[in-house]
């Protein structure tokens, strides 16, 4: 497994660039990541998302399913991608620090 | 000589089937990817083990699916397959090419990938097997711009295929590719974009016949049929009749509702219309002389889908006969009434059919606002456990 | 950044068909079964198409979808397709381009058939090739299978359809569970639970909620889960969700065999496979054991069925204890369901054959 | 205080047998229907029982045993039967004596036959005579849907055998759930839950695990239970367990129809029955609306079924698509199946019948 | 003229079928319950619904079992149904009687009850119908000294019941009396005190006809049949060509195997042995020329009961042919088994069909030491959801 | 409901004779119904059974099976009939002040 530099706490990744422990997760990282995902500013918007995703997993152990995200944020699908290209699982998901999305693809 | 690195694998170039190490090697030829991937594989045949790892999260800009991630798990000993990322690129309608666009897709691969593809993959995609995650946009671009688009992974609409359908068979009861394609330009942003609880496919035959094997491997499934009686051209009757083939062994006596009977003095045969349930037996063995009636249309089912989690599910009929006509829209309402209770009631990782199940199928008609009807089942229940609304009781 | 050309959709299929289809499209009129693998399709109008139908491994190189375009090339003014089971169709527009073609494609060692009462090609899926997920491999089973099956290819020797098909894993990406006859991977071992990694790497409600038979329960020491084992059917699934939870097992994994299956509407209403044979091994790289297991069963088949009636249909009417009888199957507690739909499998009749 | 006599068991059925049975036990060659309700059994030693069968209301006072002893004596030397379905048989030795056994019963108004293609007795249970469970009634539907149909019972006209049974609540006592239409007494309306006396009467665990669709939950604050009302449907289990869960309800309660089960092996396995009709109302004493529907039902079976076919086998020949065409009722939600198996009974195939 | 008490059911003395209001007022003339038992109907036709208060236990001496407690809810209105307590008395196998015993038991209920009975209940008992508390143990001491016995009640074996079999019917493979009586006399601990998690059945049918429904209305059906081939007077056949009967339409196209044919210019029926499957169908429809064959037996199954709670069950085939023969030792051992293993996996209210279906029919015929063998089965399974014990795997 | 004097405290019982109340039960009340039961007195044996049925009762809210009472108190069931001629569910269960066994009669 990869380590990699976020502001000075190195942390372990994997090849996807996800953080491997989702509790070492803060906002630099999450500044970090963000430019991989060609978010390269995260604004208040990112943050909504963001959060509202952290906060979700937080709470359930679970990621929350698209239509939570987009009914919680009261963003559709289109300004998801639009604020988060590679798109909620792949770009808001790694951003807010979950486990890497599994099975179905 | 070289010894092989391959001793295994190499033994399954031989043997008349063709032989996809030969292809793998061809492709090894040409491409360091290929040569790993190769390599890799026979380590699995020795170890009688996968080497790939879980998952991967890999994508092109803007698209939340299309891609699998795929890492190997000997990256010191594979270093080329470190990745290995597969790309799903939609298929034209039925499956059909000319040869130039076929080159193209060859040449880009060639360019950014491995070599290696399928043709096609098992819900209908070409599978282009194998590239490096910085060949992923690129590739894409390149795709994009030769007119080919991804296909669909994820917990997406995915890639709706039809079978030849109006193209070259003679039993197609509706255009099969038209609605593949329409439906899939439709829904391009559920197939681009994961939302919904899981998967959802859409496949389409032009007779129940189901070429594309639509009701046991999609969601939900099109299937051409006729509303009327089927047409008997007694001229051919006559025909098949001095022929080998016995019309009343082979035809007539396997028709399941015996709804056929045959005259054999007059070589004549007639069907009892409202008896026949249009299983086309009796067409397949007589495409000459006897077709679907001409009311044509579809019979819509849903729910159909592996094992995981809940058991195999074959698909169930929702719609016994609707007309099938651009711009579809009927359908496409139904659908996005569908998905919507779906997303808003589904688990992760619940296919539509078993949400139905865990919900039953009365909720589910009444939230898509289809009236039961008794071609919906085979037979009603047997148990007595049945709910009344508030509005029924006193 | 500019967002990339999205959304376009896979190229119109009415660019890529040949003249005389766009001529006749949804107006043929018949057609004829020339010989195994050649149709002749023929229209309303007159006008007729023919089809040569070649086996495809499906797992091909660039080079090998290059030489078909240059054979549709020559005969077949550049148009050909797949079919739903992966063979290649050329689509020929001259009859007297058919049997050159022909010609050609026998010299370069293409087979031609699949068509009709034949076994064609089969469907299947990744295995060791690309899947995480595999408890055996796809293309190399295939190869060996159809090495041994390819009289049933060529011809139409059969009783009626044979369609064979293959998934390496429970997922059943080639949705096996309704073909004449389906190979499946599968493991029979639990998976191993990595708790140090689990509670980082997975969403363990997630877990909890993949499994079939409720085997999975909360770990909160471990912030992990545990496995009941004794529940455990290794489908695979919690390792689908959950990285953390491998399951490949080298030594136990292999392949089973179900049978009976159909889709098609004719006569009789599709059918689930069902359980031939629990348990072969994976021996690689020709599967001896599987190979010859289809083969009997194939044999059997083709002794036994009336004209016309597809595996399932065949079985139904004799009875299954008939099949494995007659197939020399031993029959076994695995075959006996405990799913959730077990008791309408159960014989609830004193009537049966010995 | 000495323990009474225990366990001695039945009375020995030897005891109870005429001498020509004695002597013929078990060496029966054949039977013959002489005519509705009478039958001639003829032994190996050439030997032979006539056996006189009497519509049973089942629910009779001494009295009329006596009845029947007096005849029995004076016909049948002292032995007669009752059957399965609760008709009584005369068993008589002496070939002079069926006549004027015949006359004397159909003078006094007893009726003969249930043999053969009739509508013998209807199976059924204590209704509002005996059980505090009953949604209905029982003897005074069956007493009303009999008088209908008498003549079936004392003709052999109908394609084949037509079994009615009846249960007065879902516990179906009478085990109509395999007849050819059975009538049952249904419930609409969730149980009340009195919290005052459940905690004290009931066992919580088993009222929650009663529950076929787990629709009660334990409710701690008033030691009781809450019951999920859109998941009841109305079972009355809890009920069983609980009688502080009442569910009758005279506005709601009522009568449900279920056809085309079977449990004889012949031709067919045995097969459920299925619902036909979800709810006709209580209406005493006549139940006019029960009576007509099983009439109609009855009527278009013998119309239109084979000879030779059971209401079930007649069904699954022409489709359930058209028995509900053919006997007018309408096809709802209700008869869609949300239980358990569910999944089976729906179709999974586009071909079907208008 | 006095007012008529009970006006609706009045309305039930009329019409050809036997009325039970006549037998109720019979009895009322003499019965004061009885008389009470018929005002409370008349109350309950009125309302529209039950006045019987839920349960009641009570019993006798020595019993957990054999009475049904039941109490009136309008107990000031129907004084003499304060308790109306039903009796369970175990028939003769078969329904057999001599006049002597039927008037000794009126005797009996006369004396101590309401007089009102139900020949039979649906179990098969004598139902003696109403009586009060004190009058229990007094009736069951008259009954017992007079020979008879109390059936079963409660989370017991029930009172087991069998078709007339060998007694009079030609089609009888197994001594279904002997059966009956020596199960019930063998276990009348089981039958008389309640000790499992919920009721268990037998039913003993001479053949598969099923006389007695066994298959749908007990755990454990005893089912007649042979092993060998049925045996056909062709004589006799000729007989049945010269009458009305159509053999080929009636009899060989009704086979559900098409194990028979049929010679019409010989006049002769053949039967493919090993098709049979001895469904009963030709011997029915032909009894004088054709009958079971002569190695006889039965075939075991389990499982079936009513809907309550998982829905209903029909019995599973558990073994397919057994020979019976007094003292029918090797069932006996199977059936102690069998209810060792549901008494001690059996929740409270689990049928043992439940729990074989909650635990799996392979863990049951372990715990009974059963080999599967696929007469058990319609088909096999079609889940790949199967396991493996530690033995099996390495 | 009618009312029954034990010893005393006045406990409403159904017609059967079991207690309504199952939280007023106590050893006196035991004794008094043990006098309809056909057990003039309670034994240790007796005891023995009784307590094991209340506390099973107290403990998960449900009757032990009977299964459960024979093996728990090393009785079969015909020493548990000796001892309670009318069986462990009139006799036991009542004497135990548990509620009405019901159901499956
Ligand atoms: C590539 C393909 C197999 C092939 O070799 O052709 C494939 C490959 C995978 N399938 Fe599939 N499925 C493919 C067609 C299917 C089909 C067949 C179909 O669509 O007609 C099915 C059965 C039909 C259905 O959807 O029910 C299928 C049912 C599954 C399932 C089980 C879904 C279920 O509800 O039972 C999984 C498990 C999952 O989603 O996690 C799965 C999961 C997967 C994954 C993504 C593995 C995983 O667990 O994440 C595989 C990636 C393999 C790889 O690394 O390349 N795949 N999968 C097929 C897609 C190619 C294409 O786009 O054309
Ligand atoms: C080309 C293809 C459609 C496509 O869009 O690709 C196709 C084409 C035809 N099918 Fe098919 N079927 C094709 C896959 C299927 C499938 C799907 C599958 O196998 O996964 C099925 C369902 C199989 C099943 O039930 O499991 C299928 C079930 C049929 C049947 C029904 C046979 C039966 O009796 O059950 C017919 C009728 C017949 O053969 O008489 C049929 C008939 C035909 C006809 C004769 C239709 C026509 O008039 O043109 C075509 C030539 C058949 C032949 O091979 O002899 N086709 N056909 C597919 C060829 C696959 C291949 O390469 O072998
Ligand atoms: C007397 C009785 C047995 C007993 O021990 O009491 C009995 C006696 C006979 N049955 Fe039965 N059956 C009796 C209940 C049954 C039952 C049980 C039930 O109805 O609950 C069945 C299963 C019904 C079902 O499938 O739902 C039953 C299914 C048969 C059959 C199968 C008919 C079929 O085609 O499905 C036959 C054969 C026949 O009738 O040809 C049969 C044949 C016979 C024969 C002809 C056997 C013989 O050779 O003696 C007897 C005279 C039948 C007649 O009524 O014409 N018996 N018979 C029962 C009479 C009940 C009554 O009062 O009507
Ligand atoms: C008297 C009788 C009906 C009749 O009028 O004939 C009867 C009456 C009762 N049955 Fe029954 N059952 C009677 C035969 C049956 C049968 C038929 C059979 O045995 O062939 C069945 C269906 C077969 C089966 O056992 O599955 C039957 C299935 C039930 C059930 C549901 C059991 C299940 O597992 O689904 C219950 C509910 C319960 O046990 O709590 C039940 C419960 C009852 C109770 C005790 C009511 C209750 O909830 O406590 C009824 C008492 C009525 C009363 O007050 O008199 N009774 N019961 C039958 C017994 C008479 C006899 O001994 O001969
Ligand atoms: S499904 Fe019907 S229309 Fe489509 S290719 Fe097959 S036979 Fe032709
Ligand atoms: S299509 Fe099928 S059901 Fe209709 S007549 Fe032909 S064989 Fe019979
Ligand atoms: S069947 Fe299983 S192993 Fe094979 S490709 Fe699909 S998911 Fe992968
Ligand atoms: S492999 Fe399947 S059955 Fe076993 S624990 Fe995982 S999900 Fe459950
Ligand atoms: S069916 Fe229900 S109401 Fe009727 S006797 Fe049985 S338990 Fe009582
Ligand atoms: S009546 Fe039946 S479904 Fe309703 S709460 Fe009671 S047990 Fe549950
Ligand atoms: S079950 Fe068979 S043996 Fe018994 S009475 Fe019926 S027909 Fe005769
Ligand atoms: S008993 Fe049934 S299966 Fe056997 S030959 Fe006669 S009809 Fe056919």
């Amino acid at each position: 497994m990869a380590l990699r530099d976020f502001g000075g706490q190195e942390l372990e990744i994997d090849e996807d660039g996800f953080i491997q422990d989702p509790g070492q997760w803060n906002q630099t990282v999450a500044t970090v990541l963000a430019q991989d995902e060609e978010v390269p500013e995260l604004t208040d918007e990112h943050w909504k998302v963001v959060n509202m995703i952290r906060e979700y997993y937080l709470k359930f152990g679970i990621a929350p399913m698209v239509r939570k995200v987009c009914k919680d944020t009261g963003k559709d699908l289109k300004q998801i991608y639009a604020l988060f290209p590679s798109g909620p699982a792949k770009g808001a998901c790694k951003i807010a620090g979950l486990p890497k999305p599994t099975g179905c693809v | 000589m070289e010894e092989s690195k391959t001793p295994l694998l190499d033994q399954l170039e031989s043997g008349p089937w063709p032989s996809f190490v030969k292809e793998m090697k061809r492709a090894a030829k040409k491409s360091p990817m290929a040569k790993d991937a190769l390599g890799q594989l026979e380590l699995s045949y020795t170890e009688k083990r996968v080497h790939w790892k879980h998952g991967g999260i890999v994508g092109v800009r803007g698209y939340g699916g299309g891609v699998i991630g795929r890492y190997s798990d000997a990256p010191e000993q594979f270093p080329e397959v470190r990745d290995f990322h597969t790309m799903r690129v939609n298929q034209p309608s039925g499956w059909f090419y000319n040869t130039a666009s076929l080159r193209t897709l060859c040449d880009i691969w060639e360019k950014y990938g491995s070599g290696l593809t399928n043709f096609h993959g098992s819900t209908g995609d070409v599978i282009l097997l194998g590239t490096v995650t910085p060949n992923l946009q690129p590739a894409f671009d390149a795709l994009s711009e030769a007119g080919f688009d991804l296909g669909g992974s994820g917990s997406a609409l995915r890639t709706p295929s039809a079978c030849v359908g109006p193209a070259r068979c003679e039993y197609a009861c509706i255009d099969t590719l038209d609605i593949c394609n329409d439906f899939t330009q439709t829904f391009q942003n559920e197939l681009h974009r994961p939302m919904w609880p899981y998967k959802f496919k859409i496949k389409v035959s032009g007779c129940p016949n189901d070429c594309v094997a639509s009701i046991a491997r999609s969601d939900m499934p099109i299937i051409g049929t006729w509303r009327d009686t089927l047409r008997i051209d007694q001229a051919e009757v006559k025909h098949y009749a001095n022929s080998d083939l016995n019309i009343r062994g082979a035809v007539v006596a396997k028709c399941p509702t015996k709804a056929l009977s045959y005259d054999a003095t007059k070589m004549e045969l007639s069907v009892q219309p409202e008896e026949c349930i249009r299983c086309m037996h009796c067409i397949n063995m007589m495409p000459k002389a006897i077709r679907p009636g001409v009311e044509k249309g579809a019979t819509i089912l849903i729910g159909g889908k592996a094992p995981i989690v809940k058991g195999a599910y074959l698909s169930w009929v929702l719609i016994p006969f609707i007309k099938m006509e651009p711009p579809y829209q009927e359908l496409k309402d139904l659908l996005a009434k569908m998905w919507d209770w779906w997303d808003e009631n589904g688990k992760t990782r619940e296919r539509i059919g078993e949400l139905i199940d865990r919900l039953g199928m009365g909720a589910f008609l009444k939230a898509v606002e289809l009236k039961p009807v008794s071609q919906m089942v085979f037979r009603p229940r047997s148990n007595p456990y049945y709910f009344w609304s508030p509005d029924e009781i006193n | 950044m500019a967002i990339a050309k999205t959304d376009i959709g896979p190229p119109d299929f009415r660019q890529m068909l040949p003249p005389v289809i766009t001529k006749n499209y949804g107006s043929w009129k018949y057609h004829e079964n020339l010989k195994p693998g050649v149709l002749k399709h023929v229209a309303e109008s007159g006008d007729a198409i023919y089809t040569v139908r070649v086996a495809g491994s499906r797992l091909v190189s660039i080079d090998f979808i290059r030489d078909i375009a240059d054979i549709a090339d020559k005969y077949c003014g550049g148009h050909l397709r797949f079919t739903s089971r992966h063979n290649i169709e050329f689509l020929v527009s001259d009859a007297a381009m058919v049997e050159p073609l022909i010609d050609e494609l026998k010299q370069k060692g293409y087979l031609i058939g699949g068509t009709n009462n034949a076994i064609s090609n089969v469907v299947h899926t990744q295995g060791w090739v690309h899947c995480h997920s595999a408890a055996t491999d796809a293309s190399g089973i295939v190869k060996s299978v159809m090495d041994e099956l390819v009289p049933y290819f060529t011809s139409e020797s059969l009783p009626a359809k044979l369609r064979i098909s293959l998934a390496c894993c429970l997922n059943m990406c080639g949705a096996v569970h309704c073909s004449d006859l389906a190979i499946v991977g599968i493991h029979r071992k639990p998976p191993k639970v990595d708790h140090e990694r689990l509670g980082k790497m997975c969403e363990i409600p997630t877990v909890i909620a993949s499994c079939p038979t409720a085997a999975i329960r909360p770990n909160p020491k471990e912030k992990s889960v545990t496995i009941n084992e004794d529940r455990c059917m290794y489908c695979g699934n919690c390792f689908s969700v959950c990285p953390a939870l491998p399951i490949a097992d080298a030594l136990n994994d292999g392949v089973a065999i179900f049978v009976g299956g159909k889709v098609s509407n004719a006569r009789t209403a599709p059918m689930f496979s069902r359980l031939a044979i629990p348990y072969l091994p994976n021996t690689p790289p020709r599967w001896p054991e599987v190979v010859s297991a289809v083969k009997n069963i194939v044999e059997v088949y083709a002794k036994n069925a009336h004209k016309g009636e597809r595996m399932g249909e065949w079985i139904e009417r004799i009875s299954w204890e008939r099949f494995f009888e007659l197939t020399g199957i031993p029959f076994t507690d695995k075959h006996i369901d405990d799913f959730t739909h077990a008791t309408t499998t159960f014989r609830t009749t004193p009537t049966f054959k010995w």
